[in-house]
C-alpha cells in the first residue's frame, strides 16, 4: 500500500468515513441532531465519494492490494452505486420526515451498505467479495426491520437475515472449497487455473455452485427468490429501492466480473444452470406477478423476472453483453428507484402506500405523479420512449448476437406476460374513481428526483447514444 | 426535414391537446383538427411537388438516388449503426395520406362520444397516429421496430380507458398479441443485423444496406418467419387473429377506427416493404402457405362476421377476411395483384372505418352493440340506413367501389400465380355477401325492435361519411391517382427482388 | 348524335343520385317527375340514337364511345366505355322504354306507398346498370353494371323491408345470383390472364386467333361465363331465386325479374358468342339447360297458386328458350324473343299488379276469378299479353320469336330434334299454364270486388305492351308466311347467322304446324280443364301420383330443400357453432395455463422462512446433483 | 506426524454444514434457527482452514476470522430483531412471521 493506493481508494474511503462521521456528529449532538442534517451529511459524504471517482478515474486500473481492483468498471459501477445511493437518501428524507426520532442510525447503516456495494464492484478476491457482501448485508438487516412500529417491517426483518445468513454461508462453503482446489482466492488467479480442463472436478464444480447460490439469493434468482415479496413488501418503501437497486446491481456487478475472467460458456453444466435460472426466474417472476394487488409485491416480482432478463445478456457474453448488462442496469435502476420513489413520496405515516386500491384513479388525483408512475411501469415493460425499452433492446441484441435463440424467445414470451400485471397496474391509475381525498403533497426534494429521474428515463430511452459511449469507455477495460 | 415534422407535429399537438384541456374541453378537439390539417398540408405539398412520379433512372432503391420522394438520414446512435433514417416514396405517401384523413374522422366521430378526459384521449390519439405514421417513414429496421411499439401504448390506452364491459381484457389481449409478435420481429431483425454484420463487417440496421444482404436460406426463412409472424398478427392472418375482434368491439369508435383502418394497415406495410424485399427467397417459397392462409382468412373471416350477433364484433370479422385479400395480393407480388393490395388497404380503411363510426353512432344513441335489439332502424334512421348500405356494399365488394378494384386486382394478379388462391378467394365474396346483407338485415330491416327516439345523423356526422362516400366512388371509379402514386414505388420494390435474388431461382413464373 | 350515348346511362344514374340523398324532402310529384322523367328522357334519346343508326349506321354498324380510362395497371387497361351495335342498341331500346312504361306505372302504382323516392331512385339506379351493362364495352364494366343491376334487384325485393320475408327473398336473390356471378368474375380472370384484355370486340379477335374450336382454356372461360349467366338469367340450378323475388313490388317484377335483367345472362351469351362457339361443349350445355329449365319450370308454374309466382315461372321456362336458343346458336333468334318476351312478359306482369292491387293485395289466383267484368282494359291487355304468351299462331308477337327459335333448333346442326321437341313441348306447357292463370283469374264467378280500377298512368303502358305484344312480331316472319327478317338482318350485323342445315322441302312448313299446334292445344286443354270441367283436374290431382307430383313441381322441384340441406343448413350450423371463434381456445388456454401456474406458485409463497430456506435447498441440491453426477 | 488428508475435513465440514441446514429447516424456534446458521458458517469456516492447511497458506484461517466477525454481528442483529420479534408475538415459533404470503 502506498499513497497511489490510498489515492484511487479515495472514494470507497470517503464513503467508510461518511458514516463515522454521521455518527460522531450524532454523538456529538447527543442524540439531539436534526434529520435534515444526518440527511444532508450523507448527500455530502455520497457526492464527495462521488467526485472522488472523477478524481481518480485516470489512475485506473490499478490493483489496490490482491483484494481492490479499482479499474474504469468499478468507478463506472461505484459512480451508479453512488447516484442510486443519493437518491434514495432523499427519498429517505421525504420518507422518514415527520416520524418520530432523528433518524441518524438509518443514514449511518445507508452509507454502509453502500459502502459494501462499493467494495463489492472494486472485489477481485473471495475476501473483498465476502466482506463488502456482509457489510452490505448486515446493515440490510437493520434497515429492513427499521420501522420499529411496523410488524411487516420486522418480520422482513428476520426473514432476511435467516434466509441472507443461511446463504452467505453457502457462498462461504463455496468459496471455500474452491480454494481447496486452486489454492488461491484472486479471481484473476483462479480463471488463469480453471482455463485448465482437467481442474474441472466435482469439488471445483461443488464450490462454484456453492457461490452461484450465495450471490443467486441475493439477486433473487429462482429458486432463491422467495424472500423478496415479503422483504420488499415489509422493508421501508426507499429500503425497497435500495435493495432492488443497489444491492443487485453491486452483486450482478462482482458476477459479471468474475464471469468475463472465467468463461462461463467453457463450462457447460454452469452455463446449464445459468440458463435453466434465467428461464425459471423469468417465468416465476412474470407469473407470480400477475394478479398481486400489492404493487410493492408486484415489484418484487418483476425484479426477479428483471435479473432473469439481465442473465440473458450475461449468458450472452463478450464485450455486447457486459455493455448490454450495464446499460440495462443504468435503466432497471433509473426506472425502479422511480417506481420505488413514486411509493415512497405516497405514503402516508402509518405505512406505504402499497395496495391497488390505493392508485386507483391517481391519474386524477395527481396527474403528474400518474404520469410518472406510468412512464416508470412501461420501462420496466419496456416500452419505446422510455429506458427499459434501449435495455430491452439491448439484452435481446447480446442474447441474439450469442445465438442464445430459446433465451431469446423465452424473454420474448415472458415481456408479453409482464405487460399484463404493468398494464393493470396503469390502468388502475387512469380509472375512473368519484371523490377520492386528494394524496399527500410532494415534497419538493421528492419533487426534483421524481423529475430527475423521469428526465432520465426519457434521454435514455430516446437517445441512448451518450450512454452508451460511457458504458463503451468504462466497461472496455474488463475484457 | 419535412419528414421529422410529418412526425413531429401530430407529437406536439397530442402534448398540446392534452394541456389544453385544463382550458376547454373543446379545445383538445380542435387542436387534434389543427395538427392533422397541418400534417395533411404537409403531404399534400408533397404530393404535389414538381418531379412527383419519377421512376428514377438507376431503378434500385439507392439512398439519394432519387427515387424517393423526400428524405432525411439523421445519426441516432451510432455505436449500435441505428440512425434517423426516414423516407417517403408513394406508397408510403398513400398510406400517410390515409392515416391523416382517418385521423380526421376519428376526431370527428369522438366529438360528441368521448366526454371524460377529452384532453388526455387526445394525447393518446394523436399519439397512435405518431406511430403509425413514423412506421411509414421508417427505412431503419430499429426505427421501424421503435414507432411500432410505440403506437402500441396510446392505442391500448384508448382501448383500455375510454372501451366498453370488456375492454381491459381486449386491451391486454390486443397489447400481448403485437408486443408477442413484435418481439419475434425485434429478434429476426438483429438476426439479420447480426448476419449481415459479420459479412461485411457493417453493422446497420439500414433498410438499404441490409436490402441485398445474402443470407443461408435456413436462416433467410427463419428471419423471414419472424417478420412475417408480426405482420400477420397485426394484418391479422388467420389463426393469430383472435384479438381483434375484442379489441375492436371494446375500443371506441375512434379507436376502432385507427385499428381497423390504419394499425391493419402497418401489417400490409410490413409486408410490403420489408418482408419480401428483404427475403425474397424464403418468401417466395412461403408463397404457398401465405396463400393458404388467406385463403382461409378470407373465407373464415366471412363466416365469422357472419355468425356474430355484435355488430362491432361482425365489422371486426370482416376486416379478418378482407386483410386475407391484401396477403394474397402481396405474396402474388406482380404489378396487378400489388396495386390491387394497395388499394384495397386503401378502401378498406375508409370503407370499415365508416362502418365502425356508424356501429359506434348507433352505440351512443341505443347503449347496445347487439343487433338483436336493432331492427327496422331505417325508419328512424333512413340516413344512418343509407350509409350503412352504402358502406356494407363496399364491404361485399360491390363493383363501382374502390374495394371492388382492389379485390378485383388482387385476384385477377392472383390468378396467374395461383389459379386455385384466386377461386377461392372469389369464393370469399359470396360469404361476404352474406354477412353484409345479413347486417343490414338485422340493423335496419325487419320489423321494428328498438322503442325510443334514436336521432337521425346530423350534418358532422354526414359530412364525415359523405367524404367517405366520395372518397369510395372516386376510387371505385376513377382510381388512376392512386395507381400512378404507388407505381414507382412498387416498381422499386419489385426491382430491388429481382436484384436480390442472385441465385436466379425462379420459384413462380409469371412473376 | 352518338357522341350523347354516354347520356343514356347517365340520365337515370343522375335521376338516382338526385333522388337517393334526398330521401322524402321531395314532394311525390317531383320525385315521380325526376324518376320517370330521367328514364323517359333515355328512352327518347335510345330511340334517337336508334334512328340515327339505322338511317346513318357508324362504319361497321358499331360504334364506341370512351370516356375515361377506368384502370391502368401493367397491361390491364379496362375503359369507361360503350359499345353501340345492332345487339346493344335493341337491347337500349327494349330496357329506356319498356323501362320508361314501368316508371309510369309505377308512379301511380306506388302512389301511397312509403319510401316513394327511394324506390324510384332504386328503379333508377337499376335502369342505369341495365343500360350500362348492355352498353359496356368490356367485360369489367358489363360486371359493373351487371352487379347494379343485381344489388338494385336486392334493393327492390327487399323494397318493403319491414316484413323479414322480403328480406330473405332479397338475400336469397342476390346471394344465389352472386354465386354465378362468382364464376363470372373468375372467367374474367382467366380471360384476362390468358387473353390480355378484357376488351369485348378485342377479346372475341384474340380468342379466334389463339384458340381453336373447342380450346380447353375457352371451353372454361365460356363455363364459367355460363356460370354467371345462370344465376342472373335463373336458369337450371341456380333458378330458385326467382319466384321468391316476387315479393318485391309488381312493377319491380315486371322490370328486372321479367323483362330486363334477368335476360342480362342471354345477353351475356349473345355479346360473347365467339367464344361459345370456341367451346362446343358448353355450347351444348347451354341449349340442353335451356330446353331442361324451360320444361321443370313450365311444370312448376301449371302447379302454382300464387298469380306471380306462375308468371315468375313463365319467365325463367321462356328464358329457357332464350338458352336453347343460344345452345344452338340461334343467337338473333334468342335475342328476339328476349324483346317479345319483354314486351308480354311486362305486360302481364303489369295487369296483374293491377289485379292485385285492386284486390287488396290479394296474390292467390283461386280467390280471383270473375275479373273479366270488373276490370275490363286490364282484362283484354293481359289477354292479349298471355295470347303473346301463348305463342298463339300468326298473330301474336311471341308466336314469331317462339317458332323462330323452334325452327333453328331443328335446323341448326347444333340442335337437335329431341331439343326441338322439348320446345314444342314446352309451348303446350306455356299455353296450359297461362291460360289456367287467365281462366282462374278473369273468369268463372267472381270472388272479390275490384274496388280499385287503375287509371290513366297505369293504363297506357297496358296498352302500349298489349299493341307491342302483337305488332312486335311482324319484324320477323318465316318463309311461309311472308318471309320478313327486318330483325334478323339487322341483327347480323352483330351476330352471325345460323348456319342451316338443308333442310326437306316442305318440311318447314311441318314443322310450322307442329309448333302451330302445340300452343292450341294447350289452349284447348286448359279450357276444358280449368273453365268447361276443373273437376277434371281435381280428380287429377287427387291421385296418389298427382299429389306427389303437384307437390314436387309446386316447390320447384324441391331444389330448394336440396340447397337448404347441403349449403345453408352446413353453414348456418358450422355459424352457429363457431360464433365464439374456436381459433381463440388455444389463447384462452394459454391464459387458463397462466392462471392455474400462477396459484400453483402464489401457493410456494407462504411467507413461512422455513420453507424459503427449503427452496434454497432444494435448489442447491438439484444444482449440485447436475455438475457432480453429470 | 501424520497429515490428515484434506478430503477428511472437507467432509467433516460438508457434515456440519449439512447438520447445521437441517437445523434452520426443521427448528421452528428462531433461537434455534440462528444457532444452525452459526453452524453453518462455522462449518464454511472449517472448510477454510483446510483447504488453507492443505495449501500451506494462512488466507484460510484469515477468512475464518472475518467469518467469526461477521457471525457474531449477525448473531447480535439477529437476537436483537428476534426481541422485537417476541415483544410483538408472544413467542419465537418462526412461522409466527408468515404474515406476508401470496
Amino acid at each position: 500500500m502506498n499513497a497511489g493506493d490510498f489515492f484511487v481508494l479515495l472514494p470507497v474511503l470517503v464513503m467508510a468515513a461518511a458514516p463515522v462521521v454521521v455518527m460522531m456528529t450524532a454523538a456529538f449532538t447527543k442524540g439531539r441532531m436534526r434529520h435534515a442534517t444526518a440527511v444532508l451529511l450523507s448527500l455530502a459524504g455520497l457526492a464527495i465519494a462521488f467526485a472522488m471517482l472523477l478524481v481518480v478515474s485516470p489512475a485506473a486500473p490499478r490493483q489496490v492490494t490482491p483484494l481492490i481492483i479499482l479499474d474504469s468498471y468499478a468507478v463506472f459501477y461505484m459512480g451508479l452505486i453512488f447516484a442510486s445511493s443519493f437518491v434514495v437518501t432523499i427519498l429517505s428524507y421525504s420518507y422518514l420526515e415527520g416520524r418520530d426520532g432523528s433518524h441518524h442510525e438509518y443514514y449511518i447503516l445507508l452509507l454502509l451498505a453502500t459502502l459494501g456495494s462499493a467494495v463489492l464492484v472494486a472485489g477481485s478476491h473471495f475476501a473483498s467479495f465476502f466482506l463488502g457482501l456482509e457489510i452490505l448485508s448486515i446493515s440490510l438487516y437493520s434497515l429492513i426491520a427499521y420501522v420499529r412500529v411496523s410488524e411487516r417491517s420486522n418480520e422482513a426483518g428476520i426473514k432476511y437475515l435467516v434466509l441472507a445468513a443461511a446463504s452467505s454461508s453457502f457462498l462461504l462453503f463455496g468459496m471455500a472449497l474452491v480454494y481447496a482446489q486452486f489454492g488461491t482466492m484472486e479471481f484473476a488467479g483462479i480463471a488463469r487455473k480453471s482455463a485448465d480442463a482437467a481442474a474441472h472436478t466435482p469439488l471445483l464444480s461443488a464450490g462454484l455452485v456453492m457461490i452461484i447460490i450465495g450471490a443467486g439469493f441475493k439477486l433473487a434468482l429462482v429458486p432463491f427468490h422467495m424472500w423478496t415479496p415479503d422483504v420488499y413488501e415489509g422493508a421501508p418503501a426507499p429500503v425497497s429501492a435500495f435493495i432492488a437497486s443497489v444491492s443487485k446491481g453491486a452483486m450482478f456487478a462482482l458476477l459479471l466480473r468474475y464471469f468475463t475472467l472465467v468463461d462461463i460458456r467453457a463450462y457447460g453444466p454452469l452455463f446449464m444452470i445459468f440458463t435453466v435460472i434465467a428461464i425459471a426466474s423469468m417465468f416465476t417472476g412474470n407469473l407470480l406477478a400477475l394478479f398481486q394487488n400489492n404493487i410493492k409485491r408486484v415489484l418484487a416480482y418483476s425484479s426477479i423476472a428483471h435479473l432473469g432478463y439481465l442473465l440473458v445478456a450475461f449468458l450472452a457474453g463478450g464485450a455486447l453483453a457486459i455493455t448490454a448488462v450495464s446499460y440495462y442496469l443504468i435503466s432497471y435502476f433509473v426506472t425502479i428507484l422511480g417506481a420505488f420513489g413514486i411509493i415512497t413520496v405516497l405514503s402516508g405515516k402509518e405505512r406505504d402506500a402499497d395496495t391497488l386500491e390505493e392508485y386507483r384513479g391517481l391519474a386524477l388525483r395527481r396527474p403528474w405523479i400518474a404520469g410518472v408512475f406510468t412512464a416508470m411501469l412501461l420501462s420496466l415493460a419496456g416500452i419505446p420512449l422510455t429506458a427499459g425499452f434501449i435495455g430491452k433492446f439491448y439484452v435481446v441484441t447480446a442474447g441474439v448476437g450469442s445465438a442464445l435463440w430459446l433465451l431469446v424467445i423465452v424473454l420474448a414470451v415472458n415481456s408479453a406476460i409482464s405487460l399484463f400485471y404493468y398494464l393493470r397496474i396503469v390502468v388502475a391509475l387512469y380509472a375512473h374513481t368519484a371523490g377520492e381525498e386528494a394524496a399527500p403533497r410532494l415534497s419538493l426534494a421528492g419533487g426534483i428526483v421524481m423529475a430527475v429521474l423521469t428526465l432520465l428515463l426519457l434521454w435514455l430511452g430516446v437517445y441512448p447514444s451518450p450512454f452508451i459511449r460511457i458504458i463503451q469507455t468504462t466497461v472496455a477495460g474488463l475484457v | 426535414m419535412i419528414l421529422l415534422w410529418l412526425i413531429i407535429i401530430p407529437f406536439l399537438g397530442g402534448l398540446l391537446a392534452w394541456r389544453s384541456s385544463s382550458v376547454n374541453s373543446v379545445l383538445p378537439r380542435w387542436i387534434s383538427l389543427a395538427a392533422l390539417a397541418l400534417d395533411f398540408i404537409l403531404i399534400i405539398a408533397l404530393w404535389v411537388q414538381p418531379g412527383f412520379v419519377l421512376s428514377p433512372p438507376g431503378g434500385l432503391m439507392q439512398a439519394g438516388g432519387g427515387m424517393w420522394i423526400a428524405e432525411g438520414n439523421w445519426k441516432w446512435v451510432p455505436q449500435l449503426g441505428i440512425s434517423l433514417h426516414l423516407a417517403l416514396d408513394g406508397l408510403s405517401l398513400l398510406l400517410l395520406m390515409l392515416t391523416v384523413f382517418l385521423g380526421f374522422t376519428a376526431v370527428a366521430s369522438s366529438w360528441t362520444e368521448i366526454q371524460e378526459r377529452v384532453g388526455f384521449f387526445h394525447l393518446n390519439l394523436m399519439w397512435v397516429l405518431t406511430g403509425i405514421i413514423g412506421v411509414f417513414l421508417s427505412l431503419d429496421l430499429f426505427i421501424f421496430y421503435f414507432f411500432w411499439e410505440l403506437m402500441l401504448i396510446p392505442m391500448y390506452f384508448l382501448i383500455a380507458l375510454w372501451g366498453h364491459e370488456g375492454r381491459f381484457y381486449a386491451s391486454v389481449k390486443f397489447f400481448i398479441f403485437t408486443q408477442v409478435s413484435g418481439l419475434l420481429m425485434l429478434i429476426a431483425i438483429l438476426g439479420l443485423y447480426f448476419i449481415h454484420g459479420r459479412d461485411t463487417g457493417v453493422y446497420t440496421f439500414d433498410y438499404l444496406q441490409l436490402l441485398g444482404a445474402s443470407l443461408p436460406p435456413a436462416a433467410e426463412f427463419w428471419l423471414m418467419l419472424g417478420f412475417f409472424i408480426a405482420f400477420a398478427v397485426k394484418l391479422p392472418v388467420v389463426p393469430v387473429h383472435t384479438w381483434l375482434p375484442d379489441a375492436h368491439t371494446e375500443a371506441p369508435t375512434a379507436g376502432s377506427v385507427v385499428l381497423a383502418g390504419l394499425l391493419l394497415k402497418t401489417g400490409a406495410y410490413g409486408l410490403l416493404r420489408f418482408v419480401i424485399p428483404l427475403f425474397p427467397r424464403a418468401a417466395f417459397e412461403f408463397t404457398p402457405v401465405a396463400f393458404v392462409l388467406a385463403v382461409i382468412g378470407i373465407i373464415y373471416g366471412a363466416v365469422l362476421a357472419f355468425a356474430q350477433t355484435d355488430l362491432k364484433r361482425l365489422v371486426a370479422y370482416t376486416s379478418v377476411s378482407h386483410m386475407g385479400f391484401v396477403l394474397l395480393g402481396i405474396f402474388a407480388w406482380n404489378e396487378i395483384a400489388l396495386q390491387g393490395a394497395v388499394m384495397q388497404i386503401i378502401c378498406h380503411g375508409v370503407a370499415t372505418g365508416a362502418l365502425f363510426i356508424l356501429a359506434g353512432s348507433l352505440q351512443e344513441r341505443m347503449h347496445t352493440r347487439e343487433m338483436s335489439r336493432m331492427g327496422g332502424l331505417w325508419a328512424a334512421v333512413p340516413r344512418m340506413g343509407g350509409l350503412a348500405l352504402f358502406f356494407a356494399l363496399a364491404a361485399l365488394g360491390l363493383p363501382g367501389m374502390g374495394n371492388f378494384i382492389g379485390e378485383f386486382l388482387v385476384m385477377l394478379g392472383t390468378f396467374r400465380v395461383s389459379a386455385a388462391a384466386a377461386v377461392i378467394a372469389a369464393a370469399g365474396v359470396i360469404t361476404a355477401t352474406v354477412y353484409a346483407l345479413w347486417m343490414i338485415q338485422r340493423v335496419f330491416h325487419g320489423p321494428v325492435g328498438f322503442k325510443g327516439e334514436i336521432p337521425d345523423f346530423k350534418g358532422r356526422e354526414t359530412f364525415t361519411l359523405a367524404v367517405m362516400v366520395i372518397i369510395i366512388i372516386w376510387l371505385g371509379l376513377y382510381p388512376r391517382a392512386v395507381f400512378t402514386t404507388a407505381k414507382p414505388a412498387l416498381d422499386n420494390l419489385q426491382k430491388a427482388v429481382t436484384v436480390t435474388e442472385t441465385a436466379g431461382k425462379q420459384i413462380h413464373d409469371g412473376r | 348524335m352518338f357522341e350523347l350515348l354516354w347520356l343514356i346511362p347517365a340520365l337515370p344514374f343522375a335521376g338516382f343520385l338526385i333522388l337517393a340523398p334526398a330521401g322524402s324532402k321531395l314532394a311525390r310529384p317531383l320525385t315521380a317527375l325526376i324518376g320517370v322523367g330521367s328514364v323517359g328522357l333515355s328512352a327518347a334519346l335510345a330511340f334517337a340514337i336508334g334512328i340515327g343508326f339505322a338511317v346513318s349506321p357508324p362504319p361497321g354498324y358499331a360504334y364506341s364511345q370512351v370516356l375515361w380510362t377506368w384502370v391502368s395497371v401493367s397491361g390491364f387497361r379496362p375503359e369507361i366505355a360503350f359499345y353501340l351495335d345492332a345487339l346493344s342498341l335493341t337491347m337500349i331500346l327494349v330496357v329506356a322504354f319498356v323501362g320508361f312504361l314501368i316508371h309510369l306505372y309505377s308512379s301511380e302504382f306506388m302512389a301511397d306507398e312509403e319510401g316513394y323516392s327511394r324506390f324510384f331512385a332504386y328503379m333508377n339506379l337499376f335502369v342505369g346498370s341495365m343500360l350500362t351493362l348492355v352498353l359496356a364495352d368490356n367485360l369489367l364494366l358489363l360486371y359493373l353494371g351487371w352487379e347494379g343491376v343485381g344489388l338494385c334487384s336486392y334493393l327492390l325485393i327487399g323494397f318493403w323491408y319491414k316484413d323479414p320475408y322480403n328480406g330473405y327473398a332479397a338475400r336469397k336473390a342476390f346471394v344465389v345470383t352472386r354465386t354465378g356471378d362468382t364464376a363470372f368474375s373468375v372467367g374474367l380472370f382467366l380471360l384476362f390472364t390468358s387473353l390480355g384484355t378484357l376488351q369485348i370486340q378485342e377479346l372475341m379477335q384474340r380468342a379466334v386467333q389463339q384458340w381453336g374450336a373447342g380450346n380447353g382454356v375457352a371451353v372454361a372461360a365460356a363455363a364459367l361465363l355460363l356460370g354467371g349467366a345462370l344465376g342472373k338469367s335463373a336458369q337450371l340450378p341456380l333458378q330458385t331465386w326467382l319466384p321468391d323475388a316476387m315479393a318485391g313490388p309488381t312493377p319491380v317484377s315486371a322490370l328486372i325479374h321479367a323483362a330486363t335483367m334477368v335476360t342480362a345472362g342471354v345477353y351475356l351469351i349473345a355479346r360473347t358468342h365467339v367464344l361459345f362457339a370456341l367451346a362446343p361443349p358448353v355450347q351444348a350445355a347451354v341449349a340442353i339447360i335451356g330446353a331442361a329449365t324451360l320444361l321443370l319450370a313450365g311444370f312448376s308454374a301449371l302447379t302454382q297458386r300464387d298469380i306471380k309466382r306462375v308468371l315468375a315461372y313463365s319467365t325463367i321456362s321462356q328464358i329457357g328458350y332464350m338458352f336453347l336458343a343460344l345452345g344452338v346458336g340461334a343467337w338473333s333468334a334468342a335475342i328476339f324473343h328476349f324483346m317479345t318476351h319483354a314486351f308480354f312478359k311486362a305486360l302481364l306482369f303489369l295487369g296483374a299488379g293491377t289485379v292485385i292491387i285492386s284486390l287488396h293485395h290479394e296474390h292467390d289466383m283461386f280467390r280471383m276469378g270473375g275479373l273479366r267484368k270488373q276490370l275490363p282494359v286490364t282484362f283484354w291487355t293481359f289477354l292479349i299479353g298471355a295470347l303473346s304468351l301463348s305463342a298463339l299462331p300468326l298473330v301474336t308477337a311471341g308466336y314469331y320469336s317462339k317458332d323462330l327459335i323452334l325452327l333453328e333448333t331443328w335446323e341448326s346442326p347444333a340442335g337437335s330434334p329431341l331439343l326441338w321437341a322439348a320446345g314444342v313441348a314446352g309451348a303446350l306447357l306455356t299455353a296450359l299454364y297461362t291460360f289456367r292463370m287467365v281462366f282462374l283469374t278473369f273468369f268463372g264467378e267472381a270472388k272479390g270486388t275490384a274496388d280499385r280500377t287503375p287509371g290513366i298512368k297505369m293504363t297506357i303502358p297496358l296498352v302500349v305492351l298489349a299493341v307491342l305484344s302483337v305488332a312486335g312480331g311482324f319484324m320477323e316472319m318465316p318463309a311461309s308466311l311472308g318471309n320478313v327478317h327486318v330483325f334478323t338482318d339487322f341483327m347480323h350485323t352483330a351476330l352471325p347467322p345460323v348456319r342451316s342445315l338443308p333442310v326437306l322441302p316442305g318440311a318447314d312448313l311441318m314443322l310450322e304446324i307442329d309448333a302451330a299446334l302445340a300452343p292450341l292445344a294447350g289452349i284447348i286443354l286448359a279450357y276444358i280443364f280449368f273453365l268447361y270441367r276443373p273437376r277434371y283436374a281435381e280428380r287429377l290431382l287427387n291421385t296418389t301420383p298427382g299429389k306427389l307430383l303437384h307437390r314436387f313441381w309446386f316447390s320447384g322441384w324441391g331444389f330448394d330443400r336440396v340447397y337448404d340441406r347441403f349449403v345453408v343448413r352446413p353453414f348456418l350450423w358450422f355459424a352457429g357453432v363457431d360464433k365464439d371463434d374456436f381459433i381463440d381456445l388455444p389463447y384462452s388456454g394459454l391464459i387458463r395455463i397462466s392462471r392455474m401456474i400462477n396459484g400453483a406458485l402464489i401457493r410456494t409463497q407462504t411467507g413461512r422462512v422455513r420453507w424459503y430456506a427449503m427452496g434454497i435447498v432444494i435448489g442447491a441440491v438439484l444444482a449440485l446433483s447436475v455438475v457432480v453426477f453429470r | 506426524m501424520a497429515t490428515v488428508p484434506m478430503e477428511y475435513g472437507l467432509i467433516l465440514a460438508g457434515v456440519l454444514f449439512a447438520l447445521g441446514l437441517i437445523g434452520v429447516l426443521v427448528r421452528r424456534n428462531i433461537i434455534f434457527i440462528l444457532m444452525s446458521i452459526e453452524i453453518m458458517l462455522n462449518s464454511a469456516g472449517l472448510a477454510f482452514i483446510v483447504a488453507g492447511y492443505r495449501w500451506a497458506q494462512p488466507d484460510g484461517q484469515v477468512m475464518y476470522f472475518f467469518i467469526l466477525a461477521m457471525a457474531a454481528t449477525e448473531v447480535s442483529v439477529g437476537l436483537a430483531l428476534t426481541l422485537m420479534f417476541y415483544n410483538r408475538h408472544k413467542t419465537l415459533d418462526s412461522d409466527a412471521a408468515g404474515r406476508m404470503n401470496g
